[in-house]
């Protein structure tokens, strides 16, 4: 059984290298081989569902594998999951599942994309499998490359810079992360789990100081800091967003889906991985910040995205805006809260993966994503008439990301609001704002892009075909199922964020 | 009887599964499935029927109610407890609900197949008509304020929908759009008053509230400076404000005429408005408690009135009656405010009876006259003498003449405003509520006739329109749900009295007060046997059935003071007979200026030109928040905000970093270039100038100037010793 | 005497080799007449030298540390793991020589002769115990640099490299002599470890000052070998000039030996007292490093042609390695010869595909890098890895020598280096990102096939690029050999 | 007796003329002579130091040593500059000035 995780996190590099065996040239061969690997992915990380004991909150030891790596330093490969990871994973399953079929149309390179598209696949694995701290900044970092690639290969007009920027940014934050997970290793006197992250949580850093520019700075805040840097460009928070509109405008469609699905989950993942448990004073102390920056965020994206005319900017926007949702869930450090956020970021994923996919199903006909053009004229119209079941997905979608009752978002929206109410009040009646907008701008959109009558070049397109709604009914259902009936995810996360707030009640 | 889960829930799974079917398979069923929706709907209300025949018979006058309740999230691990229960729970008033809901909608959904027959989306229709009544009637059997929440936002996606029917036309784009972001304010208040309730209860159940309510729980509970109980009382009034289309969220209702008929029918009388009136009409005992109940009553008076005025310039059959619909809710407002429960409640059921039948009234008359513009029609009670007919009943119901039902209710709801306007002791300047109420029934009687009289009576002004009208004949599902609707205006089916005050001895008193012995306000102190404990459903995994009686019979007046019978009679007494003289010389006035044409309309409309044109503007509401708040304001600040976020802020503070470092890099270029090369050269001061001029030499080159650093640097390194040691 | 210096030539094997090579290789090259251009045995025999010693250098790590030749030379592990670097880099150098069209075809063994007495300059830089072993090394090191440098002699600009060098070594060659001088006269010895004792009277004398700015004067000698801040002028001059070749092996073997010697300096006089000295010493390496990072790094973003961005790129990585001297009391010594093998392979691989893109180009601006992916994809992906590695990201062998360092220096406590060093790291992922973005996703401007990457120099290539990765992945076994570079200090 | 503080003067005089005229002169030539001027001063410290303070041989053979690598390091600079002459027929110093950012 403890050989499962390795299952998971080393079969898309297998199929990665069966993509590089092909020849370029037999493109259909290598859409299969990446089909199939990415489907047999997704049932293993069932598989992984299917063993998973809910009722343990902390890893579970009957899937975990430790195996010694760098003796010196005490470095481990060591994987685990629990209830906080496995709904991101079985996410990434899906999504990349999703992804390859919707990347059958890809031309340029085939071989190239796909194999890309497998390693990031292993490297987003392996950050969510990850227990020990170097392998995680191993796999944080690896994840760039492909993601780089993948944008500035296949993306937009302007993709060099938006590939440039990503990269950039997110070093910045995750280098000084790195400084701070090398602070970690000698303030735990370099032991043996120096480097293991369960071993670190616990709040064993709160007394600790260091000097620093002649003053003495408490060791668990300057640190938190640090690593706060780094999850939250990643998440991102605002100020530290706006490398996500780039990166999504310019990214081809499935690497949007990845980055807003997966991506951006594995820095509020770091957050409760991470940042939480191993400084939970510094957390607890510093949450109200948190809680402000995610109000920031949730409002500022929301007025942002109102003002975009390029659609997919403005469903980048709605990610920030929705991913402070969670950090305002989990700034709360209440079960509901806690969970509400976890639910938050598995229910993002699925819904904003709905509408990038819808983008880009769009894109594939039109050629540009603009809901007025920069001449003024409207870039669609009559969307609605013209292509009834596109209309009707996208509409799922939409309200699903708006947080419409019966849909998922609203459960964890809700989550989250309950669990916050009482300790910020002040924010949540301003972050409550946030879900006006947030449908103001969706609707709006909506309207001039699907109301009217239908025009000329709108006449052009075809309807989704069956490829296209294929695999837009696991995510429709994922929406509709569990915003009906959420407890399947929030059975698997409940005890392992109950642990993870029976350790942060201590510093409440 | 015993209620069960398969007893009950079938009322909100017929049509939902209805809508399910529908919106998968519904092409492919024969009659693309209408029949299948009609009929859920149908079975909905026999179920409702037996429910409602229960409470009437069975329990005739004991107040009564049903809660099931199962759980639906569940966090609770170790210590750290946190559950969500959803239940169902059903007390006189949703028995009352229920029966209207599923009987109107049954009768709309009837009304439906013949108005929407050959429409392209014919089928589609259907399914979001069943969605519509099965969310409503899933918000009415809610046993918490979250699930009514759920089904609440529910219904304003379904209204969104049905408001965008025709998506081909731009205007049913926008008005979905103002429809859905309007309704969308009151709820984002709404949820806030969940937040805050539930942070105080625990959980949002009503029977919870009532009884945290009823021991004070909300006591010392603050959200920034006000009182919680305030803040969550005014926050769910909020979301009726915008649900019921109250001032100042009114704006999306006339719009909302952008879709068919029959969904306006719907929207305006069973489901949608209904469900706004209907949550505060279940959090009667915070409101009272939060101390809100007097901007309920000016909110609800002022939406009366305004809309009542409004409705005066419309030519629009449809825009009448839209605005006659705010106005009327209005009145349950003002009824809820003024703490007259009992008739608040009345008057949305007899309101949702003759509104609906006018609204299929006024679809019968569009879909055979192809127009809505009322200066078009004119004499058609020969072509449509059925509906001419249901829609006369319907408008002597709404405008409050006696023996109809919309006289018994709303001439409750005056009396109890003019006894808390004028007898209850308060300060004499709230009699402008009641003021305001009068007024308003007043403009209601005259505007609703004068539609009558434009669309009936007269010549007809445009005989193509007129010619082109077929003759109606008895068509089951057109005539049918118009018939049963009119009839169903009569007053004596809602109170055994006609004025609403008196007795007809043939019936027992119980009997014809049996609206006003079954609903009553939440009695709130019966709750302080109550413990918080015994809300903790530690243990509700299996179902639980509470069949206990919590209230107590109470006479309608939980506002103010209700010993005072003396005021409160004298009140009623003034308040029926004013009502009456009002109601018929609003009719009265209509029928001078638009059958007898006594004086021109306008002559009024000259004498009063700004209020026309105040009028006729809707007040500016719609201009204010579209033009200038979201136009000027919102899009400005937004598109600011972006320009600020891309434009500025991303490229100087985040790109600025690489150009910072560009910069550092031609500094030290320049500083290669010019100061090096130009500056040194040409001879003005820099260090490897000041070597030059001591030593006459008047040149100096490139791998020269760096001896120079090398130079000034150590001895900089040597000369900083000083300082160290 | 004389016997005991012969029998200390048994610890010397590897410089005795490589003296032997040098001498051989001026007797085989001047066996070929002038019309033979390909000289097979030059390049045969050089191998075979360098091999050699690197063999014999190996050996020498089984061995206990020695102090020899009168005590003018030390052996220690330390010493020998460097000059092992050294040689692999002159390996890689001769390879890369043979190839390169940067250098006539008539030089080439000419060069392979004056790389080896460099190394050898290098070499007993690294081992060097006493001043004049110092001087004589850092000497040999320069003087044939000169030389190397102004090779392409038909080109104004190799010439003027040449001068440039030869200047401004010269003066810092004679700055350091100066302050040789008086740090004799005040200690009254060359011998390294005869200075220590008399380091306490110097300070009773209060002659710290004196003493403390002649040793600023003798690092001037050093900084300027390792090209670190402010001494680094002459350094992107003298690499661009150079012929590819020497500009590689300019940025491995005399930055290596610099690093050697000022290691070995600093820990031996300001390792283990705590006195104001040390303070002065450590706190100028600190500025100079922070300076030399962020210096090198800046100035590379603007760079159009490849050598000069490698030349402020190995600039920046000085710094960091100079970061590894401020820890020499815990894991100085360690790191740094981690941080060099680490080095020595991204850099040969860059290098490598940098020479090969000019010789077909005739240039080395980033415009002729253009669209490489295109048109020789597995070498465009090479030098991807390479570049990511040198600007550390995982799973990369740049990534654990940067990791170490901030390690390192995390652990001695200077958090402000250790920020300043990673906001380095990102300035530097700038300009080598965009260098792979005009590889990778820019459009091939210039037309044709690259033939100079032939098959064997992708092989070999190939073969550089293999530790990049495996060290990347699993680097506890050089650890474990960094961990014996430890530093001989006699008692 | 001639002190030896005298000896040092005049070394440090040396070493500061040598660094001038390294600065100033435009002459690759005399610039070269700067650097022996140097290389001259610190042979005579250390000559100096040896006799009079530390009283050992080690500044003797350091003297020794640096006038053989001076001569070395001449004849190479020398080399340059006449292939630097033959290439721009000048050899004055800010001929030198190709090589910049």
């Amino acid at each position: 059984m403890s050989g499962l995780l390795n299952w998971v996190l080393w079969f898309p590099v297998i199929g990665m290298i069966a993509v590089l065996c092909v020849p370029g040239t037999k493109v259909q061969t290598i859409r299969y081989v990446t089909l199939v690997t990415t489907a047999i992915t997704f049932l293993l990380t069932l598989v992984l569902y299917a063993s998973f004991d809910t009722e343990v909150g902390g890893m579970q030891p009957h899937l975990s594998f430790k195996m010694p790596w760098i003796s010196q330093f005490h470095i481990n490969y060591s994987l685990g999951i629990d209830g906080i990871s496995l709904p991101m994973i079985i996410l990434t399953g899906l999504l990349f599942l999703i992804c390859t079929l919707s990347s059958w149309t890809v031309e340029k390179n085939v071989k190239a994309y796909f194999a890309l598209m497998l390693m990031l696949q292993s490297s987003v694995f392996g950050v969510f499998m990850a227990l020990d701290f170097f392998l995680f900044y191993v796999y944080w970092e690896v994840m760039l490359l492909p993601m780089f690639f993948l944008i500035g290969i296949w993306g937009g007009e302007n993709r060099e810079y938006a590939a440039i920027k990503f990269f950039l940014y997110t070093f910045f934050g995750s280098i000084i992360m790195l400084v701070g997970i090398i602070a970690l290793y000698y303030a735990t006197g370099k032991g043996e789990d120096s480097f293991n992250i369960l071993a670190l949580q616990g709040g064993q850093f709160t007394e600790m100081t260091i000097h620093l520019f002649g003053t003495d700075w408490s060791f668990e805040r300057l640190f938190f800091w640090a690593m706060f840097l780094g999850f939250a460009i990643k998440v991102p928070v605002f100020p530290f967003h706006t490398w996500l509109p780039h990166a999504h405008v310019q990214a081809p469609t499935a690497v949007s889906v990845i980055l807003a699905g997966v991506l951006l989950k594995m820095g509020t993942y770091g957050f409760l991985r991470i940042a939480f448990p191993i400084f939970p004073s510094a957390a607890v102390e510093y949450a109200h910040v948190l809680a402000i920056l995610g109000c920031i965020s949730v409002i500022y994206g929301a007025f942002c995205a109102m003002a975009q005319n390029d659609v997919k900017k403005l469903i980048a926007y709605s990610s920030v805006s929705h991913m402070g949702f969670v950090m305002l869930g989990m700034s709360a450090m209440t079960t509901q809260g806690m969970n509400g956020a976890v639910l938050q970021m598995f229910n993002h994923g699925t819904s904003t993966a709905m509408m990038f996919l819808m983008v880009g199903v769009l894109y594939e006909r039109s050629h540009h994503r603009w809901i007025v053009k920069p001449d003024g004229t409207k870039g669609y119209g009559g969307l609605y008439t013209h292509m009834p079941k596109y209309s009707i997905i996208f509409i799922i979608g939409m309200f699903a990301s708006l947080g419409l009752p019966g849909l998922s978002g609203f459960i964890s929206e809700a989550l989250i609001f309950l669990g916050i109410f009482n300790k910020f009040t002040t924010i949540t009646v301003i972050a409550v704002l946030g879900l006006l907008v947030g449908a103001a701008y969706l609707l709006w959109m909506f309207k001039r892009m699907f109301f009217g009558e239908v025009s000329d070049e709108v006449k052009e397109y075809d309807d989704m075909n069956k490829r296209e709604i294929g695999y837009m009914i696991p995510l429709c259902v994922a929406v509709i199922f569990f915003g009906i009936y959420p407890m399947p995810v929030l059975n698997i996360m409940r005890a392992s964020v109950g642990e993870l707030l029976t350790l942060l009640a201590k510093y409440n | 009887m015993e209620y069960t889960i398969s007893t009950i829930a079938p009322i909100f799974i017929f049509p939902f599964m209805a809508f399910v079917v529908n919106a998968f398979f519904g092409r492919k069923l024969p009659r693309q499935g209408d029949w299948l929706s009609v009929g859920a709907i149908f079975a909905s209300f026999l179920y409702t029927l037996r429910i409602f025949g229960d409470f009437i018979f069975n329990k005739f006058s004991t107040d009564y109610y049903v809660h099931k309740v199962f759980n639906w999230i569940d966090l609770s691990y170790g210590d750290q407890f946190f559950k969500i229960d959803l239940g169902i729970y059903i007390d006189n008033m949703t028995a009352i609900m229920l029966l209207m809901v599923t009987g109107v909608a049954t009768l709309i959904h009837l009304f439906s197949t013949w108005y929407m027959k050959g429409d392209e989306r014919y089928g589609k229709f259907f399914v979001y008509l069943s969605l519509f009544t099965s969310a409503m009637l899933g918000l009415v059997l809610a046993d918490n304020l979250l699930l009514l929440f759920v089904f609440w936002e529910i219904m304003g996606f379904c209204s969104y929908s049905l408001i965008g029917f025709y998506y081909e036309k731009e205007e049913a784009g926008n008005a979905s759009l103002k429809a859905f972001m309007t309704t969308r304010i009151g709820d984002v208040f709404l949820l806030l008053g969940i937040l805050g309730i539930w942070s105080v209860v625990g959980n949002v159940n009503y029977v919870d509230i009532y009884a945290a309510i009823s021991q004070g729980l909300f006591e010392g509970h603050t959200v920034m400076g006000i009182s919680l109980a305030s803040f969550a009382a005014f926050c769910v009034f909020m979301g009726t404000v915008g649900k019921s289309a109250q001032v100042p969220l009114q704006v999306w209702l006339p719009d909302a005429m952008m879709g068919p008929t029959p969904c306006s029918a719907l929207i305006h009388a069973a489901t949608m408005v209904a469900a706004g009136v209907y949550l505060s009409l279940r959090m009667y005992p915070l409101m009272e408690l939060g101390e809100v109940t007097h901007i309920i009553a000016y909110v609800g008076a002022i939406t009366a009135f305004l809309a009542a005025t409004i409705a005066l310039v419309q030519t629009d059959i449809k825009a009448v009656l839209a605005f006659s619909t705010i106005s009327q809710l209005g009145y349950m407002v003002l009824g809820i405010g003024v703490g007259s429960y009992n008739a608040a409640f009345m008057h949305l059921i007899t309101h949702a009876v003759f509104k609906a039948c006018l609204f299929l009234s006024a679809g019968s008359v569009i879909h055979s006259t192809h127009t809505q513009e009322m200066p078009e029609m004119g004499g058609l009670r020969k072509k449509l003498p059925i509906t001419f007919l249901a829609m006369l009943l319907c408008t002597l119901a709404i405008a409050g003449i006696p023996i109809f039902s919309g006289f018994v209710s709303k001439d409750r709801i005056l009396g109890d405003a003019l006894y808390w306007g004028l007898y209850a002791g308060q300060n004499k300047v709230h009699f402008i509520v009641p003021m305001l109420g009068f007024g308003g029934a007043f403009l209601t009687a005259f505007y609703m006739f004068r539609m009558m009289f434009l669309t009936f009576f007269g010549e007809p002004k445009d005989k193509e329109v007129y010619e082109h009208c077929h003759h109606e004949h008895f068509e089951f599902n057109r005539t049918l749900p118009l018939i049963i609707l009119a009839a169903l205006t009569l007053g004596v089916f809602y109170s055994g009295s006609l004025t609403g005050q008196g007795e007809i001895k043939i019936f027992p008193r119980a009997a014809q007060e049996w609206f006003k012995i079954l609903v009553a306000a939440p009695e709130v102190k019966n709750f302080e046997s109550y413990t918080k404990e015994k809300f903790d459903f530690a243990d509700t995994r299996e179902e639980k059935v509470w069949e206990k009686a919590h209230y107590h019979h109470q006479s309608g007046y939980a506002g103010v003071n209700p010993d005072n019978e003396e005021g409160i009679h004298h009140a009623h007494i003034n308040g029926a007979v004013a009502s009456v003289i009002i109601a018929f010389s609003g009719v009265l006035l209509a029928f001078f200026l638009y059958i007898r044409r006594l004086m021109s309309p306008d002559f009024f409309v000259n004498m009063l030109k700004p209020l026309h044109r105040l009028t006729t503007h809707r007040y500016y509401f719609d201009d204010f928040y579209i033009g200038i708040l979201l136009k000027k304001g919102l899009l400005v600040f937004n598109n600011a905000l972006a320009f600020l976020d891309m434009g500025i802020y991303d490229r100087i503070a985040i790109d600025g970093w690489a150009k910072v470092n560009n910069w550092i890099y031609r500094a030290s270029k320049w500083f290669d270039d010019v100061i090096v090369d130009s500056i040194a050269v040409d001879g003005t001061g820099t260090a490897v100038n000041l070597f030059n001029l001591v030593l006459r030499v008047l040149q100096s080159g490139k791998i020269q100037f760096y001896f120079v650093v090398l130079i000034v640097v150590l001895s900089g390194y040597i000369w900083s010793l000083n300082f160290i040691s | 005497m004389i016997l005991n210096l012969f029998s200390n030539l048994s610890f010397y094997i590897p410089e005795v080799l490589v003296i032997i090579t040098m001498c051989s290789l001026l007797f085989i090259e001047s066996s070929y007449g002038p019309a033979e251009k390909e000289r097979k045995l030059v390049f045969i025999a050089a191998t075979i030298g360098l091999v050699l010693a690197f063999v014999s250098l190996m050996f020498n790590l089984g061995e206990e540390s020695k102090l020899i030749f009168a005590n003018a030379v030390v052996i220690d592990k330390f010493s020998t793991l460097l000059k092992m670097i050294m040689v692999l880099g002159t390996l890689g150098v001769v390879y890369l020589s043979k190839s390169s069209l940067d250098i006539y075809r008539g030089l080439k063994s000419e060069f392979l002769i004056m790389v080896m007495g460099v190394l050898v300059g290098g070499m007993l830089l690294a081992s060097a115990n006493n001043l004049l072993t110092v001087y004589l090394g850092i000497e040999t090191l320069s003087i044939l640099s000169y030389v190397l440098t102004s090779f392409k002699r038909h080109e104004a600009t190799s010439t003027e490299a040449g001068i440039k060098y030869a200047l401004y070594g010269g003066i810092s060659a004679g700055v350091m002599l100066f302050g040789m001088s008086h740090i004799y006269g005040l200690l009254g010895t060359i011998q390294f470890a005869e200075m220590l004792p008399a380091f306490a009277k110097v300070q009773e004398a209060g002659q710290q000052w004196l003493m403390m700015a002649s040793f600023i004067m003798f690092f001037v000698g050093i900084g300027y070998k390792i090209a670190c801040v402010p001494f680094h002028m002459w350094s992107p001059d003298v690499y661009q000039g150079s012929p590819i070749p020497v500009t590689t092996f300019f940025s491995i073997v005399p930055k290596m030996a610099g690093i050697a010697v000022l290691v070995r300096v600093s820990l031996l006089f300001f390792g283990e007292s705590q006195s104001a000295v040390e303070i002065g010493w450590f706190g100028l390496i600190q500025i100079i490093a922070a300076l030399t990072m962020s210096v090198g790094n800046i100035s590379a973003i603007g760079q159009d042609s490849m050598k000069r961005l490698l030349a402020y790129s190995s600039i920046g990585h000085v710094g960091m390695m100079l970061l590894g001297v401020l820890t020499l009391n815990t894991v100085g010594p360690k790191i740094i010869v981690f941080y060099g093998i680490n080095y020595l392979f991204m850099t040969l691989v860059a290098f490598y595909i940098t020479s090969a893109v000019s010789d077909k180009f005739g240039s080395d601006s980033q415009a002729s890098f253009k669209g490489l992916v295109t048109k020789n994809p597995f070498m465009a992906i090479l030098m991807s890895i390479s570049l990511f590695s040198l600007a550390g990201l995982p799973p990369f062998s740049g990534f654990i020598a940067k990791f170490n360092m901030l390690a390192a220096v995390v652990d001695a406590k200077y958090y402000g280096l250790a920020f300043v060093a990673a906001v380095n790291s990102v300035i530097s992922l700038y300009y080598y990102v965009k260098v792979v973005k005009v590889m990778i996703f820019s459009k091939a401007e210039m037309e044709g096939p690259i033939d100079t990457f032939r098959f064997s120099n992708q092989a070999l290539i190939a073969l550089c690029t293999l530790p990049v990765i495996i060290l990347g992945l699993f680097w506890d076994k050089l650890m474990l050999l960094s961990e014996g570079a430890k530093i001989f200090i006699q008692q | 007796m001639i002190s030896y503080g005298s000896y040092l003067l005049i070394s440090a005089f040396l070493f500061v003329i040598g660094l001038i005229i390294m600065m100033a002169r435009k002459n690759i030539v005399a610039i070269l002579l700067g650097i022996e001027f140097i290389l001259n001063s610190a042979a005579l410290s250390f000559v100096t130091y040896s006799k009079f303070i530390t009283k050992n041989l080690d500044g003797h053979i350091f003297a020794l040593f640096i006038i053989v690598i001076a001569a070395a390091e001449a004849a190479v600079g020398l080399a340059i500059i006449i292939r630097f002459f033959q290439i721009k027929e000048t050899i004055h110093i800010d001929e030198a000035t190709e090589l910049r950012n």
